[in-house]
């Protein structure tokens, strides 16, 4: 029931497929409250993600981490690049050098991935980032933790996507989006939709493999 | 779209391959990461590097040269570059004197710039960050990600490269940063919008008759859509915005820099800058130095942007002082 | 049409205005004729004067001070300046060493200019004429009004001028003049029209995916159009057209100057003319100097121009001269 | 039966309205084939001489041909700024200081008119250029002399207007729509429609003095 680096490496090389099928879409978030590049930017991290995975995967959830963080920090540039890296980071960090991670894990580190965010971007929920979508998935998969990892990455998706929703009508306040004010409002923030297509591919990654 | 390039993914490495050619006596060019240093780097003094996403050109690779930029760091069109290639243009160009880097206030600038200078601090390098951001079309609150940086970023990497040059420590060159950062404003006005090459659209929509006040550098949207008017009233509103943030006073001396956005004709880009010249004497204010044309632009994006600076006669001799690089050049 | 101006009967007044204001160390300009002079004229030797229609900013009015024009006189936008203005430029900057008038070989220019030095030369002055007509895309024969003059006008002016700062008779102006004419090939594509203000509409329509393969820099139909290609091909297409004018030999020095129309995002520019650079190095051409920018353009339209100079060491050094005007300065 | 100054000064002002009244479908007929300004720079020399005429017109027929050439010299602009102001000033120039002009000197006058335009711009007829309306209105001023005044230049409007059309299906080999090869064939060329438009204009002006 736990969850190996080879888990690790199919969720993110889903991820990788997810960013690339959205691409068009994420950019498209990003054309009215931003400077349409998201799905640009997410898709040359992964795909750089998944040269790296190819040239050899490393042998534990947390190396497997540490590297997304890595190529994430170095290839997907915006604020979106050293978001998501800060957030493989400190949840490689968090995972240690465990070879199989099992739920309360993973929920460790999604939480520490939620704070390395909120530690470098500032952003508080309601501010219309890419926070709106990670905190409450983070609270949806603790309270899951005792159903087992595809339960709580279940969960964590389903309250991402609520998250993301409830960024529509919300003022941006953080990110390329605050510049526009009132006219921020009545859109999807991109980051916040990123992060929950992340969390359905990894719920999907993580059903299909248990 | 149409655009004179091979391919979105290589179109930042190939025009760096033009510049390389063009300017072989100021600058030298590295790839992947991309980054543009001195033909004469390492610095012996503080390093300034500068850098920010492309699209924007000359502002960064243009203005590296004796007098101005250590080191560029261009990104993918108006995306931040990773910490990997400013640490690159760091390694390349900074010595024990120290660097500075020069950041616009975007929220991707700022957290990838940031991270390269903590990385590079590791190294046990002097490595600081100043934060340009003059844009008052945006609030400045805690509730935004704060004022971008726009025109002001050419004046600053202009009198702080020369602040370098002559020799100033770091914390000289930091302390002449953070002057420059208080003492300048922007505000911009777009007609067009850009179009992305990897995006292949028009980043907005604008109507025939509508103009976006407060455009940032990528086409982010402004403080509000307008009617077009004539330039006099166009010019008088922007005036009014920096203004209402940076009050000028009789006998106040500035730097006067009309910018062009990239597509506007100079013959428009003049006609504004006569305007405010006109505006500004008649409040009794002393431009005592101007700079006119297109430094900071948005690709092809129509408009044009006002910066003020207040200066004083240690600024405007940094100012002064020789500069040769691709875009700026004088007393050379 | 959203333009930066007040009134399209007012434009180009305006922007000399502002040019005024920007450059009063280098430039003088007077109103109804509109002309602008040095500041420091009359000159002392031979004068050399430009001008045509304006919207080609910063051609002519961007290329007046020491070491290049010493008067330009711009007509209204795309029309040639009529000949009592370009009589006003002649006697406010002539003496008895004479002056060259470098007129672009457009029909307008030419008859005015003429027109020009015609009364100038009733009235005692040596005023001649060096027509530039450096465009390939027209086939030169007596069934066409001959080629434009272009990009080779950037490159006259700036080595002319110099000669005549050197102390060159006119003579030995005129002869420079015609030499750098002989050897100086040009070919222009647009990818977008511009819009003449008092038109308000743009010159001419493209397709959404064509190009004018060959355009003037007024918007004239060009050679042809073509669908939208690479960047590689486009630029091995111009090279093309210019060395199939001037054959180009291993060992050939040139001048390149690579051309913005005006909209034309700079990080295209610099793009093409790394691949210009490239492909006449494979040809063993050595390009000995280069120029990159929007320096003879044609309002807001997107496309570039590539000129080409077969050159030698006297015209080089008269290239490398100081320059100081308010749109091309080094050496001083 | 003569034509005085103050009927040439009548002629001009009319010339001024319709020129006023073409001026955007003279700038459209040089938009294909040439730079789109062709209305603006006409309009631009009529309404200067309009405003000359106002301070004063002079005494004789030839005068005011002068300073219509002078005016429209100095005001018109383009290829057809000169062309027309040499037309002008060699036409003042062979009616000499008469106070009349009789239907010789009218026909005189425009050869002089047409001799001054083909030695500027070397154009020859079949060029697509304005000596398409000009010479063959010139011919049939000379046909018409002994039918007065009125009659002349009705002919010659007559045919000026059948020679501006012979300019469509013609490859211009002068001015600037001669850098379109092939393409300027199909297009009315602007100088030969401004040129039957103002012997249109002379005409009705005749026509309505007498
Ligand atoms: N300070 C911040 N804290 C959290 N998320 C942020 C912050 N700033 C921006 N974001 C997220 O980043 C997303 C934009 O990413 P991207 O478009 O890739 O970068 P950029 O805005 O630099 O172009 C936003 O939609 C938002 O979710
Ligand atoms: N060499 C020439 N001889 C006679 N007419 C000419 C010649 N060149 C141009 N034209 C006339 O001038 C007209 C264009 O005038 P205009 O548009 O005002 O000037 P420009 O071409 O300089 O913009 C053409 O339509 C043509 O009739
Ligand atoms: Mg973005
Ligand atoms: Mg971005
Ligand atoms: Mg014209
Ligand atoms: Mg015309």
């Amino acid at each position: 029931m736990g969850c190996g680096a080879q888990d690790v490496v199919a969720a993110l090389r889903a991820a990788a497929d997810t960013v690339a099928e959205h691409r068009v879409e994420l950019t498209d978030l990003d054309r009215p409250i931003g400077d349409a590049d998201h799905g640009e930017n997410m898709n040359r991290g992964f795909t750089a993600l998944v040269a790296s995975l190819d040239g050899g995967a490393p042998e534990t959830p947390g190396a497997v981490l540490k590297l997304a963080a890595t190529t994430l920090i170095s290839k997907v540039g915006g604020a979106a690049g050293p978001l998501y890296g800060t957030a493989f980071l400190r949840a490689a960090t968090a995972v240690g050098q465990a070879s199989e991670l099992n739920s309360a894990a993973v929920v460790t580190a999604l939480r520490a991935g939620l704070d390395g965010v909120v530690a470098r971007g500032k952003a508080e929920v309601g501010d219309a980032t890419m926070v709106d979508a990670l905190a409450p998935a983070v609270e949806a998969a603790q309270a899951a933790t005792s159903d087992g990892i595809a339960a709580v990455l279940a969960a964590a998706a389903d309250a991402a996507d609520a998250g993301a929703d409830s960024t529509i009508p919300l003022v941006a306040r953080k990110g390329r989006a605050s510049y526009l004010g009132q006219r921020s409002a009545g859109h999807l923030d991109p980051g916040a939709r990123s992060t929950a297509l992340l969390l359905r591919t990894f719920a999907a990654s993580a059903g299909v493999a248990r | 779209m149409k655009k004179i390039i091979n391919d979105p993914a290589t179109v930042v490495a190939d025009s760096l391959a033009g510049l390389a050619a063009a300017h072989a006596d100021l600058v030298r060019v590295e790839y992947d990461p991309d980054i543009v240093v001195r033909a004469d780097s390492p610095a012996r003094g503080v390093s300034v590097i500068s850098g920010g996403g492309s699209g924007h050109e000359p502002l960064h690779v243009g203005f590296v040269g004796p007098g101005m930029l250590h080191g560029a760091v261009p990104g993918p069109v108006f995306t931040s570059p990773t910490p990997d290639a400013v640490q690159a243009a760091i390694s390349a160009t900074t010595g024990d004197a120290g660097a500075l880097l020069l950041v616009k206030n975007y929220t991707g600038d700022v957290l990838n710039f940031e991270t390269a200078a903590e990385l590079a601090s590791a190294d046990g390098l002097d490595v600081r960050n100043v934060v340009i951001d003059d844009d008052v079309a945006v609030a400045d609150s805690t509730f935004t990600a704060g004022r971008r940086g726009v025109g002001g970023t050419v004046l600053l990497e202009k009198i702080v490269g020369a602040a370098a040059e002559r020799g100033d420590d770091l914390d000289a060159v930091e302390a002449v940063a953070r002057s420059v950062v208080e003492r300048v404003r922007s505000i911009g006005v777009a007609l067009t919008a850009p179009t992305v090459p990897h995006v292949g659209e028009p980043s907005f929509d604008l109507g025939p008759n509508e103009i976006e006040f407060g455009i940032g550098i990528h086409g982010e949207p402004g403080r509000e859509r307008l009617g077009a008017e004539p330039a006099q009233a166009l010019v008088e509103r922007m005036l009014a915005a920096l203004t209402d943030d940076m009050p000028l006073e009789r006998g106040d001396e500035v730097v006067l820099f009309t910018n062009s956005m990239g597509g506007t004709p100079l013959l428009e880009v003049y006609l504004a800058h006569g305007i405010a010249e006109r505006l500004l004497a008649e409040r009794g204010v002393r431009v005592v130095r101007r700079l006119v044309g297109p430094y900071i632009t948005s690709l092809e994006m129509q408009g044009i942007s006002l910066t003020v600076m207040r200066t004083d006669d240690r600024l405007t001799e940094l100012w002064d002082a020789p500069v040769n690089t691709p875009a700026l050049r004088w007393g050379v």
